[in-house]
């Protein structure tokens, strides 16, 4: 069993959480891009981070475990880095998707 | 929990492993972490000979084209590029991972860090478990219709992905679920490892107080766990462009063959460091052992390894460098793989440095730890060669890779793996190996790997490529002196495996018959030299305390030259 | 506590719990899979690759009530390990047989949303947009499936006051896919962004 | 560059028919010198400490922990070296990298390239210079160009990942279905020399090889366009290939610009 702690208010981070939720969801309605982008986004980073950090005790746990998630996360992101210049084009130097503008030849399946 | 309290439990536990175990307790089904470490090294160790199988099959078939192999039987294309691929595979998934992480790691973590088991031993078991599915998963792929897969290990689709381009339906996606158990299995190994090495050290041992050989384990493991990732959702995705129809790796369905190049290689490249590090302690242990020296620089060491570690995650598109990749994007992993040498090179360095001023005894596994530090360099440095993008133009899938490649992983794995066993043979089995066999096997080893290696650079450069079952066919290729050359190789092959049969007949002779070892035979400072050998289930008579780092050798003013870790400072 | 198992099991040298400590290694390794798959959808979509288009055909209002459902299940088991600690051993079980239905629930909407798909004539093969999403929400519901039978186990020895860890373990792997659900609901669900 | 440096260590094996052939031969000379010099410096240091050092009665091994600065300048010192060298090298790799692959030099003709299991189907602009009209000529597994021409290339492929690899150029490319890929070569030697696919693409990948003629002059060239034209050409390639004995179970077609799939291929044996 762990050492005990504090336990935070459980409901009310439930309810705050059910909020961002609703917002998330309210958000796309608007139809403007950036806000159905920052509504979808950001707020499940930040429910990520209220379920981390509260239900996940994140705040209590020592700090090697932070370490572990944010170097998780940096992978991650110079996977994404990395492979972007080929995968999220559909032309660079030298080449292009020929398969979108119809000038490939017939594959064969 | 206090020590008392582990001593309590000790006791109760080493009564409880008085009663009798029948074998498949013992053996098959053990929880022991040094029965699963020796259940890994024989799995391991049998596809090693499979993989050498493979490899002398199709060896033979590049010097005498076209004619029956014996002990095989005539090698068509398909079987050619079945040999090949399965080669590469087995040589890494099931031979190099297993030998030198998964059993070197449950054989001496415990036993390092002095403590009496892994963390999660049911675990332990379950993760062997399924590495043996895997295993026989593979086995089993050579045997369907159509045979085993022939897309090479990098399995790039679309030719993976589509029965209709590989003609191996069954061979691709057994290989596929195959690799995807080994990670697995591996996975649940890792975070055993991990865990363990974290929170199960002995009273006493700090961080800087650990050997070098389960940092380097454990920091492989991490890396292995943070690289792999990607790939298993890739190889699920592929798993369902074979089975299931759909088209994430296709391009005419809307897919992306290079994506599944990047998810490859992103795990690709930190899997050399997974298996480099492991053999890099391996062989810091011997060098220290047996030139009686502290290691030079234990920090830079483990530093360099960090380092190591991390670069190894920005380079991977140096394999991709003519794959079609933005050639913009080759600019920026080429300056991070030329730097990737830099950390690797200090480590080297640091290696050599330990031998300034030693006593060096040539033991066996001294010599085959040196012969790693010899081979890797040249491993090495053939590296920057293809690390260069532009150069690269030209060697990208030649034998010069091949000759690299090999270069750096026969030194990491079998040479790496028989300065192990040798070294920690009287542990294992409580007997000494025949010295004067193993001398014999180290030469038949070490000089024809260096006659079948070295003339590929050759071939390599003349323009060669990879996986090509006859170059006869090919007119610039098909000269005799380039034919002769390929001969020359094949010949070093077959003799560099005719030698093996010599440590076989050692490893079993000795097993059995061989001289009775005395607890500590190299005289050395960490802690698995302190219990019986073999060490019983539990491991510690008295669980240790550790006053000292592991490598405190020819300390001055004190009359042994050595100075284990668990002494007391005024013993 | 009870002392079984090898000595090493109960040492503590970081000064987390052993299980606990190897629960965040798994979930370390689980971001880079879910991860992975998610970097993968983001970089086809971002590409305009054909058939991302039809994120508006997935129902918003089921992936919103899924999140509900799992948010709730979330704090019923967070409710159960702190239960657990104060020794409230039949509170717990409650909580923990509470999150199971909870995931009951979700596997239910999941199987409605599948099944009208499925009768609409979308399957995995119709495009990349529906490759990735059965792909990511059946992985995840694989999760689902695999965290409500341990679940069950658990809540077994709970009763029998065993192991009273392991809910706060079952509990951090629980959150955890709430998480990489709170991902795919947006990326899935939520119309073109 | 290879005005600098040439110790044709690659020029043995293989001529260098290509304008950016001289600089890659170049690099891998430079690199020869630079990595040898580290080799030979290291191999010596490790071959001198394992013979100076050896174990002798009575004579106790130095403590020494490597972990003071005074100690540590042994390691750091030559790695220092090895990264002013590093330096050096990525500046001459990126530029000759820059030069073949970034630029595309202006050109007198294209061709275009396309791979499938397992031939190569080659597109010739004919007399306008431009692909896709009329007086296209296509060849299977048979690429023809000028000496001193620069071209461009574009690269498709039908099924699988194949590489168009022309040692004698020093050229590497991938090919992948659903792209197209662009590079560019320019012919210094006229010859045959060997096409080869460098890229695993299933069953047949060892038998997916091609020849690549380059003419001295555009009569020449010309002229084998008209024969091939009126189907009277003999390839060269055709005569130079010599079947080993190896019982490969196909053999690669030899007149259309399709070659049979995979599929039929792979129901003949």
């Amino acid at each position: 069993m762990s050492e005990a702690h504090a336990h935070p208010n459980y409901i009310k981070i439930w309810f705050w959480l059910l909020i961002l939720l609703a917002i998330s969801v309210a958000g796309p309605m608007l139809e403007i891009p950036w806000v159905t982008v920052v509504t979808a986004f950001g707020i499940a980073a930040v429910k990520t981070f209220m379920v981390a950090a509260k239900f996940m005790h994140l705040q209590f746990e020592k700090k090697i475990i932070w370490y572990l998630l944010i170097i998780c996360v940096t992978f991650l992101g110079v996977f994404y880095f990395g492979v972007a210049a080929d995968i999220m084009n559909s032309s660079g130097q030298q080449w292009k998707d020929c398969i979108a503008d119809n000038t490939c030849i017939e594959q064969r399946l | 929990m206090g020590q008392q309290a582990e001593a309590i439990l000790h006791e109760t536990e080493a009564h409880d492993a008085h009663h009798e175990m029948s074998f498949w307790d013992k053996y098959i089904f053990s929880v022991d972490h040094k029965i699963i470490g020796f259940q890994y090294m024989f799995t391991g160790l049998i596809m090693a000979a499979i993989g050498g199988y493979f490899a002398y099959a199709f060896r033979m078939q590049l010097a005498w084209p076209g004619e029956e192999v014996p002990f095989y039987g005539l090698v068509d294309a398909a079987k050619y590029n079945m040999l090949v691929t399965n080669h590469g595979t087995i040589m890494i998934f099931w031979v190099a991972m297993p030998v030198l992480i998964a059993a070197f790691g449950n054989w001496l973590i415990p036993l390092m860090i002095g403590c009496d088991d892994m963390v999660f031993p049911r675990l332990n078991r379950l993760s062997y478990q399924i590495f043996l599915v895997s295993a026989l998963v593979l086995i089993l792929s050579f045997f369907v219709t159509g045979g085993g897969f022939g897309g090479a290990w990098t399995s790039y689709p679309p030719l993976s992905a589509v029965a209709a381009y590989n003609l191996t339906n069954w061979g691709a996606s057994l290989w596929l679920l195959a690799v995807f158990l080994e990670i697995v299995a591996f996975l649940l190994g890792g975070i055993n490892f991990v865990t363990t090495t974290m929170n199960a050290r002995a009273p006493g041992m700090g961080m800087m107080d650990i050997p070098i050989v389960v940092w380097m384990i454990n920091i492989a493991v991490i890396l292995f766990m943070a690289s792999v990732g990607p790939l298993v959702a890739g190889a699920v995705m592929l798993f369902f462009d074979q089975r299931l129809g759909t088209s994430f790796f296709i391009p005419s369905g809307g897919g992306d063959p290079l994506l599944w190049e990047h998810l490859f290689w992103f795990f690709g490249h930190p899997e050399v460091y997974v298996v480099l590090l492991p053999t890099m302690g391996i062989v810091a242990e011997i060098i220290t052992v047996f030139s009686r020296k502290k290691l030079f620089g234990y920090r830079t060491i483990l530093y360099t390894a960090f380092g190591t570690g991390g670069l190894s995650f920005i380079v991977w598109a140096h394999h991709q460098f003519v794959a079609g990749i933005d050639p913009r994007m080759a600019n920026v992993f080429v300056v991070t793989t030329i730097l990737i040498s830099i950390p690797i090179a200090e480590m080297l360095f640091s290696f050599i440095a330990t031998l300034y001023g030693g006593s060096i005894e040539f033991s066996t596994p001294m010599l085959w730890a040196l012969g790693f530090l010899v081979s890797f360099l040249i491993g090495g440095v053939t590296g920057i060669y293809l690390g260069a993008s532009a150069l690269d133009v030209y060697f990208h899938d030649s034998y010069f890779v091949i000759a690299h490649f090999h270069y750096t992983f026969f030194p990491i794995t079998i040479i790496g793996m028989f300065a192990a066993i040798t070294y920690w043979f009287p542990k294992m089995f409580g007997r000494m190996m025949d010295e004067t066999l193993n001398k014999i096997h180290f030469w038949g080893t070490f000089i024809p790997f260096n006659g079948l290696f070295l003339p590929l650079f050759l071939v390599g450069m003349a323009g060669q490529h990879r996986r090509i079952a006859d170059f006869t066919q090919y007119p610039d290729l098909a000269s005799p002196d380039l034919q002769s050359i390929r001969i020359f190789a094949t010949v070093s092959l077959v003799i560099l495996l005719l030698f093996q049969f010599v440590f076989i007949y050692n490893f079993f002779n000795s097993m059995f018959k061989g001289k009775k070892a005395p607890l500590n035979p190299w005289k050395a400072n960490t802690l698995e030299w302190t219990v019986s050998s073999p060490p019983p289930h539990g491991n510690f008579a008295e669980l240790p305390t550790i006053y000292r780092g592991p490598y405190e050798y020819s300390v001055p003013g004190r009359e042994e030259d050595y100075w284990p870790q668990h002494l007391a400072p005024n013993q | 506590m009870s002392l079984q198992g090898p000595i090493a099991t109960h040492r503590m040298r970081t000064g987390i719990p052993t299980g606990r400590l190897a629960v965040w290694w798994v979930l370390a390794s689980e971001i880079f899979i879910f991860g992975g798959l998610i970097m993968c959808f983001l970089l086809f979509k971002f590409n305009n690759a054909p058939g991302f288009e039809d994120a508006d055909m997935t129902s918003t209002a089921a992936g919103a009530f899924n999140t509900f459902v799992l948010l709730t299940s979330s704090l019923s088991i967070v409710l159960a390990h702190a239960a657990a600690e104060k020794g409230d051993i039949q509170a717990s079980f409650r909580y923990i047989w509470f999150t199971i239905g909870g995931g009951l629930v979700f596997l239910l909407v999941k199987t409605y949303e599948y099944s009208s798909k499925i009768y609409g004539g979308i399957t995995l093969t119709e495009n990349v947009f529906w490759s990735f999403y059965f792909t990511a929400t059946g992985l995840h519901a694989l999760h689902v499936i695999g965290g409500m039978v341990i679940m069950g186990m658990i809540s077994f020895d709970v009763r029998k006051n065993h192991n009273l860890q392991r809910v706060e373990l079952i509990g951090l792997y629980w959150h955890f896919v709430d998480i990489v659900w709170i991902f795919l609901f947006p990326i899935l669900y939520i119309a073109n962004f | 560059m290879n005005e600098y440096l040439d110790l044709g260590l690659i020029t043995s094996f293989v001529p260098a028919a290509s304008s950016f052939a001289g600089d890659i031969d170049f690099l891998f000379d430079l690199i020869t010198i630079i990595v040898g010099f580290w080799f030979v410096i290291t191999l010596a240091t490790l071959f001198y400490f394992m013979i100076r050092f050896r174990r002798r009665e009575g004579v106790k091994a130095l403590y020494i922990s490597g972990e003071k600065h005074s100690e540590k300048v042994w390691t750091h010192y030559p790695h220092y070296g090895v990264i002013a060298f590093d330096v050096f090298l990525i500046g001459f790799v990126i530029v000759v990298w820059v030069n073949v692959k970034q630029t595309l030099p202006a050109n007198e003709d294209t061709i275009r390239a396309i791979g499938q299991q397992w031939s190569w189907s080659f597109v010739h602009t004919g007399a306008d210079g431009k692909l896709d009209t009329e007086d296209d000529v296509n060849t299977v597994n048979d690429l023809h160009v000028i000496k001193d021409n620069t071209y461009h290339f574009e690269l498709q492929s039908r099924d699988v990942l194949h590489n168009f690899a022309i040692p004698a150029f020093r050229l590497r490319q991938d090919t992948i279905p659903g792209r197209t890929i662009r590079g560019w070569f320019k012919p210094t030697i006229s010859g045959t020399f060997d096409l080869q696919c460098a890229e695993i693409c299933g069953r047949g990948h060892s038998m997916m090889f091609a020849a690549i003629t380059v003419h001295p002059d555009r009569k020449s060239y010309d002229e084998t366009m008209d024969a091939i034209r009126a189907g009277t050409y003999e390839s060269h390639f055709e005569k130079k290939r010599q079947l080993g004995p190896v019982p490969l179970p196909f053999t690669v077609s030899k007149s259309e610009t399709d070659s049979p799939y995979a599929i039929e291929l792979a129901q003949s044996f």
